[in-house]
């Protein structure tokens, strides 16, 4: 019996209208309390390819992907092999029997539905005729999965509210699917859901959308962006969120400035100079993006600019995987641009964190006065996520930093921007603007002193260069710190992972201990990385670092900024794009371990 | 926040504007370029222009790119805020900065460099926007700061330093700017600081974006507007002595002329440059007409100086943006931040 | 080298060029774009100019950047070596490639996001310079790719998939290069292949930068040259049904119209483009009447198309740079290494 | 008595044509067989502010900067005080007592001659005078010095060939200064110039001069580039040769394409066009530069396309120091670009390795199929440098890697642009045009498997990735070895360095010695680091890496590629913009060794 514990996935063709009716899917499980992990894994076009979306649903919260299908849709000939190939023995496979008829595998069970005649007998747009397939579908899927018809019917009404004659096709083409299920086959099957409240007060959205949410709640003003999947949609949230709660009453005019810029420079040089003017800024981007800001953010970093940049990462090098996702920016984002330069990095892992994380940005950035790049990926920006409800500190007012006002100003004797007044390398800015005689500099990327003056001394160029890495040092305490997968470190062996990885890791520290390998883990969040870093590292004889990239750029980060012998840090890489599974995670491991060579054979007792 | 600027101690005689200020007042550090640069004289205009509108300078934000004329910002209004940027990119910064606070003046200043090569897309985009900003380029027709390598903006004849022809046509910055929509668009000469200032004051005061195309001698990489002659010119003349390195002192170039006329403004490499200045009758108001006007007097040999376009109707980026009145700068948690209620209610929505 | 190729085995009914090909010979892999896209037109267009051209394939280079237009490349020539390269830097690479082989024909594909946006200035620098190739530019004033942001050649009156209003001004691609000195200059539809081959024959067999702007509707994210109301009608219809991600499936678009005519075609979003083929009569060889033909035209809301502007006396770049005959990329040691006795008479020179 | 061994140093005000002036004094005595190492130090403008020349003879051959001037001809007031401060006690000064006419200084000794009261009763024209001005300190320090006045006067006969007024009034110039000094002073000084051989058959050129010949060797013929100093003068030396060698004797046309492009991501964006379409191509820049360049970088490493970078490093970040050396670009070079990439890289060390290495950097990107940066520098690239003379194997052939031509292909039975035939992860290439009906491929950014065809499949994109590693491997074993300062290692302590620093580390090591502090060297000279490199590190206790940045770039690539426990490697980092000085490494090692902590107090017996 797999209730509440099962893969569902859905084959279909891309612009066929199917990613809303499976997210109806996963929707009505998590409604019925049971956590779900949807994956819409989707071509890189727009009209006319394969696409998928799995469904993982557990009750147990174990989130990560997991490969073996309990229940395939299979909607799409062109990718049927595959998809009949990926189910697990003794699974299930829902198809349209008005086209197919026979079947290879004999250890799975068929179940055919006329899809395609049922609806057409109802239906005679053609464009109809598609989308109350993809609805029929899910009709079926109530049945055999015996979800709560009435939470489909109820999201449905919601959905379409106002339009009557929508809420009423498409309560019929459901009705179609579910009521030929039921009549036809013994419903439910074993794999099915049953109301719980295993979910609590969490909630279900996209990461994207959770980090627009938090740009918003941060106060940010000024958003410039250039297209990019997969961070579009950060942007766009963030402008739908604005039009809802940024908008003057008197007057109906806006608080907020959105530019979609003509390229990733300008969107970048936008923020900075909306920075520069004290307003909080920030630009969203993806894989080449990040390429093209490096002098920018160069600019920033030595001129001392706050500006918050979003990198959802993606499969790279070049334009690369553009709809997959992966962990490969670490090294480019940490040391982006020309010369010594490094960048403040967060790492959330969920799309709470998103928000959280992106409301942490704007005030760590303006602190610090640097560009802080909050490093999401693919899997968390574009999925729904369960996860812990958003939540903020009403009290907590923003970190605008070190800004002199005029007062300011003038209880100082003379101004100088780059001075290191109180010994955390965190010099004071004023805004443009702000008093009629004192205060003015002039910012720049060449070498200055400490007033902002032109200067080719470089001995004072030195001075102001180690200033910047005290400062840096300083944020190493103020950025997010670390957390745990466990309350003490009992094991010689321990496992560093960050982000979207996350969500694998639990299930995978179970089936190490299942294995009798004893594992324990630290979640990074930042860079630079807190001092109990390396105490982490430094307990453990072995340490694993997962992640999603071929060169293994977070074990580098990790050996270079914390003077780690390489030979603690084994590589778990994988990088094929799909979200991590905990089965993949733990192979690798127990590999490692078992063969003794990378982890040296410290296997745990 | 609102200030009484306290003036400073000044001699009694300087004239001073409404603000109480002095031309002083309004001055930079000193000047970092060569003797008789353009680009000085162009800074000199930007002084009497703010110091004749009665600025504030404190209230004026100067930004720029990278390049002999980019380093000007820190030769004028020192009181002002400044950002020398990266080389080319300024039109963003200052179209952030911009909406950041839409209650101070933008001037960029920026070199045909940095503008019409690396920059031209940002800067297209930014008359497109219609970036409420003036944009000044001092135009040499050479890259100066990197030691005289042709511009984009560069005669299609000319000879460089090294005696290379240059064989691409040049890019006109103002006839691209009409194009795409900019509301102001102007042509100046260092050299004329009586047609400059009020053409720059005319622009400080423009809402919306704001072009002046200022033609801008640089005195050491002399190559551009130039005849086939000039370079042969003055290699020949050059090799009399030791240097390459060497930059003759030179005086700074003016010019003086009224409106409708024409006239031939002698270089430092001894070639001409024929500029004609706008007629009084001449129509403002018509993109096509204007783009025509300039074609054709370029055919002929001319450059046409003065305010080639103007547009008053159009709404600027913040309105384009419908953006409050209230600087975005100054707005605080309260007017930003939605209530707890509003977040529990975000939260409700999505289970 | 030369090469004669050997047809293969084809369909005896199936008509040949010269060269022994049937079109067969000229298709490339089966396209992924919507149903119905106007680019698909456009792919289909080119290979029939390169058929009747009796062009071998493989003596054409097929460069683009990113984005549904940057993919066509992929859907035309299967025999031709193709460079889907970055976005919005095709003519960059198109330049370069040009140099190392002068004998190759060279086709650049890019979309109104790619040429106007991000490559706006590349794609300037490329018109300065005369590259010689064709660069067609699949315009449909929106993001295809990334779903359907507005591009800076989108309408200003527009309104998007969200309802949100283009308050900026749209650039013509087509005006820009006749400023800055394209030898051909041509606007086509995708629907019209009547118009549209002859002017890729025609760009196609011409010396220097060739610039086709084709107007090629999205019909997914269709809101380019449209009323104020295209959306909202969409919008209406759309809202009958569930899917936020549902591609209908179109016909593709077609027109055909004579010289001089105008022509009201209605796009799949119901709004209407109102076409004006010009007249045999136009004058192709004066720049400024072009732009301003096309402008005058474009106020009363026509998009006018054919060859818009063609100059054949002007150098292209192998010739401003005044290349050797001989491809760059066949010179081997002999041809480019000077003789051990010269590089010591460099170091002799160097004591 | 300091003959042959000493340092001159001029002060000028720039655009004065001093530069001119001060490079005739050290040629003249590079021509008498002293070595010399001139180094001028130049503001970021072009006329009006402080300037600085040095010139360091040194018989022994020690080509390093070093400090405590010997002779200061102090030409500029505004710089005086800190130019009089840095002479060496029992030093001189040379200044016009025109102007200046007391002294605070009693341990050197001022000698004051009225240059311009000398020049301006000859010459009338402020242009001469001022130039002449220049001519005359020449004649001055030809008679101090004890230069022959033979070699000064052909050397301007030479330069003014055919300009027979130019000639006179130079000669007159270089008299007025030179007699006036012989009568006036008791010649030469005992810092002095003595005719010797310690020169054999060097030559005297500038790195940038030096690798421009290399691509003109090599046989590239596509250049774009963008100006930016320092490499600006890299790519006019290519043109200035090619119109002297590639002209096609029949026909006036040229045989080789150079373009000033729009800007960095254009001048990359066409030598990378060419690269594909079969030329050899390159373009050259610095800081900003580099950082613009990463996404186009990506893309040639993805899609496997030769091309070569010459990268001029100057003093970063952003637009820093432009006219000031460093070698601050190794982390952004080597991993340029967003996702996985890496990318070989070259370290020429003095103007002839510059030329080798052009050469070497061609056959290196065509054989590896991918960019090849070689890192120069603004102290090797714009500095005359006493170099061995340039020298190439005219029996060797380019080396063009493995391209297919049309036989090639018919050989084939179905062409895989990216299968590893040959199991070195080298793929063959084509070039278009080649064959009528095979070869044709598409290059593409994005994700694609052995035939070049486009695919989302990521375990065939994670093959793909992998090959590129192996590929990477490969270079390994071909590019250039380091080379060692002892023929056996005998210390404990060892000694990494690369590039311009090179010039100080033979002195540096001797006055180790001195302090009994012995310590073996190698020199790096590519990434990635050939096997014997690790071998260098393992057999010594501890090693310091010697480096002009200031986070220890290299050091951090060692670590990472090397796999090597960081504590064995103590960074040696002097970033202040100058080329380093052996003093200043000796007193970091002997601090780093004395206080024991970051050196672990191993000095060597
Ligand atoms: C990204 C980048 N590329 C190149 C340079 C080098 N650079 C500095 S100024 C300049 C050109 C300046 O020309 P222009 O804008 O016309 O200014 P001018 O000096 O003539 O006033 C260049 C290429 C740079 N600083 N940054
Ligand atoms: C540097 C970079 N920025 C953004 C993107 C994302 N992107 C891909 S295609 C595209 C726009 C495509 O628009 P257009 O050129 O008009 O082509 P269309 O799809 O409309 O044919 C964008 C922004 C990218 N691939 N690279
Ligand atoms: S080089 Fe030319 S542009 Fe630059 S400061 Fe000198 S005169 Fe002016
Ligand atoms: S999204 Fe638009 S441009 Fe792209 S393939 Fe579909 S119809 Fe064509
Ligand atoms: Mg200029
Ligand atoms: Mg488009």
């Amino acid at each position: 019996m797999k209730t509440n514990e099962f893969v569902l996935k859905f084959a279909n063709v891309n612009g066929s209208g199917s990613a809303s009716a499976n997210a109806l899917v996963a929707r009505a499980i998590f409604r019925m309390g049971v956590p779900v992990a949807p994956k819409n894994i989707f071509p890189s076009n727009i009209q006319g390819l394969p696409t998928w979306f799995e469904v993982r649903a557990s009750a147990r919260g174990y989130l990560g992907r997991r490969e073996g299908i309990d229940l395939m849709v299979a909607m799409n000939p062109q990718s049927w092999d595959d998809d009949i190939a990926s189910i697990v023995p003794g699974g299930y496979v829902l198809y349209d029997n008005t086209f197919i008829q026979k079947f290879e595998r004999s250890d799975i069970t068929p179940i055919g539905v006329p899809l395609t005649r049922l609806v057409n007998k109802r239906f005679e747009i053609p464009r109809e005729r598609q989308l109350f397939k993809n609805v029929a579908y899910v009709g079926v899927l109530a049945a055999l999965l015996g979800i709560d018809v009435g939470i489909l019917e109820e999201m449905i009404a919601r959905q379409f509210r106002g339009k009557d004659d929508a809420i009423r096709a498409n309560l019929e083409a459901l009705a179609i699917g579910r009521n030929y299920t039921l009549e036809t086959f013994d419903c439910p099957l074993d794999v099915r859901v049953e109301a719980s409240d295993a979910v609590g007060d969490s909630i279900m959205i996209e990461g994207n959308a959770a980090a627009g949410l938090g740009c918003l709640f941060a106060g940010a003003t000024v958003a410039a962006w250039y297209p990019i999947t997969p961070s579009t949609s950060l942007a766009e949230a963030f402008e739908r969120f604005c039009s809802r709660y940024r908008i003057e009453e008197e007057t109906g005019k806006r608080a907020y400035a959105i530019v979609q810029a003509e390229d990733e420079l300008a969107a970048i040089g936008m923020a900075i100079g909306a920075g520069w003017n004290g307003a909080r800024a920030f630009t969203a981007t993806s894989g080449p993006g990040i390429s093209l800001m490096g002098e920018f953010l160069g600019l920033a970093y030595f001129a001392e600019i706050p500006v918050v940049l979003f990198n959802i990462q993606r499969g790279g090098p070049s334009t690369g995987m553009p709809t997959r996702t992966q962990q490969s920016d670490i090294i480019s984002c940490a040391y982006a641009s020309h010369g010594d330069t490094r960048h403040v990095l967060l790492f959330p892992a969920d799309p709470a964190e998103c928000f959280e994380f992106a409301i942490e940005a704007f005030d760590l950035a303006e602190r610090v006065q640097t560009p802080v790049i909050v490093m999401s990926d693919l899997d968390i920006g574009m999925n729904d996520w369960t996860t812990r409800p958003l939540a903020t500190d009403p009290d907590r007012r923003f970190d605008r930093g070190k800004v002199l006002d005029a007062d300011g100003l003038d209880a100082v004797e003379r101004f100088g921007r780059y001075l290191d007044v109180d010994g955390d390398g965190i010099p004071y800015r004023t805004w443009p603007g702000t008093h009629p005689e004192k205060g003015a500099f002039f910012s720049r990327g060449t070498s200055h002193d400490e007033y902002a003056g032109y200067t080719e001394d470089g001995t004072v160029n030195v001075r102001v260069m180690e200033r910047l890495l005290r400062k840096f040092d300083t944020a190493r305490s103020l950025v997010p710190a670390p957390v745990y997968g466990q309350d003490t470190f009992g094991a010689t062996l321990g496992l560093i992972h960050f982000g979207s990885t996350g969500a694998a890791i639990p299930e995978a520290l179970e089936m190490l201990t299942n294995r009798r390998i004893r594992v324990d883990s630290m979640r990074l969040r930042s860079f630079p990385f807190p001092a109990e870093v390396a105490d982490f590292i430094l307990a453990h004889e072995k340490v694993f670092v997962v992640e999603q990239n071929r060169d293994g750029q977070m074990r580098s980060l990790l050996i270079n900024e914390c003077d780690i012998d390489p030979a603690r840090l084994v590589p778990i890489l994988i990088f094929d794009g799909f979200p991590v599974t905990a089965t993949r995670v733990t192979e690798l491991i127990a590999a490692a371990v078992g063969h003794g060579s990378a982890a040296g054979g410290s296997e745990a007792a | 926040m609102s200030f009484v600027s306290k003036p400073r101690f000044h001699h009694p005689r300087l004239p001073r504007n409404a603000l109480g200020l002095t031309r002083r007042d309004y001055e930079g550090a000193m000047s970092t370029l060569c003797a008789g640069c353009g680009h000085d004289s162009v800074s000199a205009a930007i002084i009497e222009a703010c110091f004749e509108l009665d600025l504030p300078a404190h209230r004026l934000a100067k930004l720029s790119g990278i390049g002999c004329s980019s380093k000007t910002p820190t030769y004028f209004l020192s009181k002002s805020h400044g950002f020398n940027s990266v080389h080319g990119r300024m039109a963003s910064v200052a179209t952030g900065a911009n909406l950041a606070n839409r209650d101070l003046t933008y001037v960029g200043v920026s070199g045909d460099g940095d503008t019409a090569s690396i920059g031209l897309g940002q800067f297209a985009h930014a008359v497109r926007r219609q970036v409420d900003m003036l944009y000044v380029v001092e135009n040499n027709g050479t890259y100066g700061l990197t030691k005289g390598q042709f511009s984009a903006t560069n005669d299609r004849v000319s000879v460089g330093r090294k005696g290379q022809r240059n064989a691409f046509e040049a890019i006109d910055l103002a006839v691209m700017a009409i194009q795409l929509g900019a509301s102001f668009v102007a042509r100046g000469f260092s050299g004329d600081k009586d047609q400059l200032v009020p053409l720059i004051k005319a622009a400080l005061t423009h809402r919306g974006f704001a072009f002046i195309d200022v033609i801008s001698p640089c005195v050491t990489f002399n190559n551009h507007f130039g005849s086939t002659k000039s370079f042969e010119f003055v290699r020949d003349h050059e090799h009399s002595v030791l240097a390459t390195d060497y930059v003759p002192y030179h005086e700074t170039i003016t010019a003086s002329y009224a409106e409708g006329e024409v006239i031939d403004v002698t270089l430092h490499n001894q070639c001409r440059l024929r500029l004609r200045k706008l007629d009084s009758d001449y129509d403002h108001g018509d993109p096509v007409g204007a783009v025509r006007y300039i074609m054709d007097r370029q055919a002929q040999g001319e450059v046409v100086t003065g305010l080639l376009y103007l547009d008053t109707g159009d709404d600027d980026l913040r309105e384009k943006l419908e953006l409050t009145s209230r600087p975005l700068n100054s707005l605080d948690e309260d007017a930003l931040r939605p209530s707890p209620e509003v977040l529990e209610s975000i939260n409700a929505s999505l289970r």
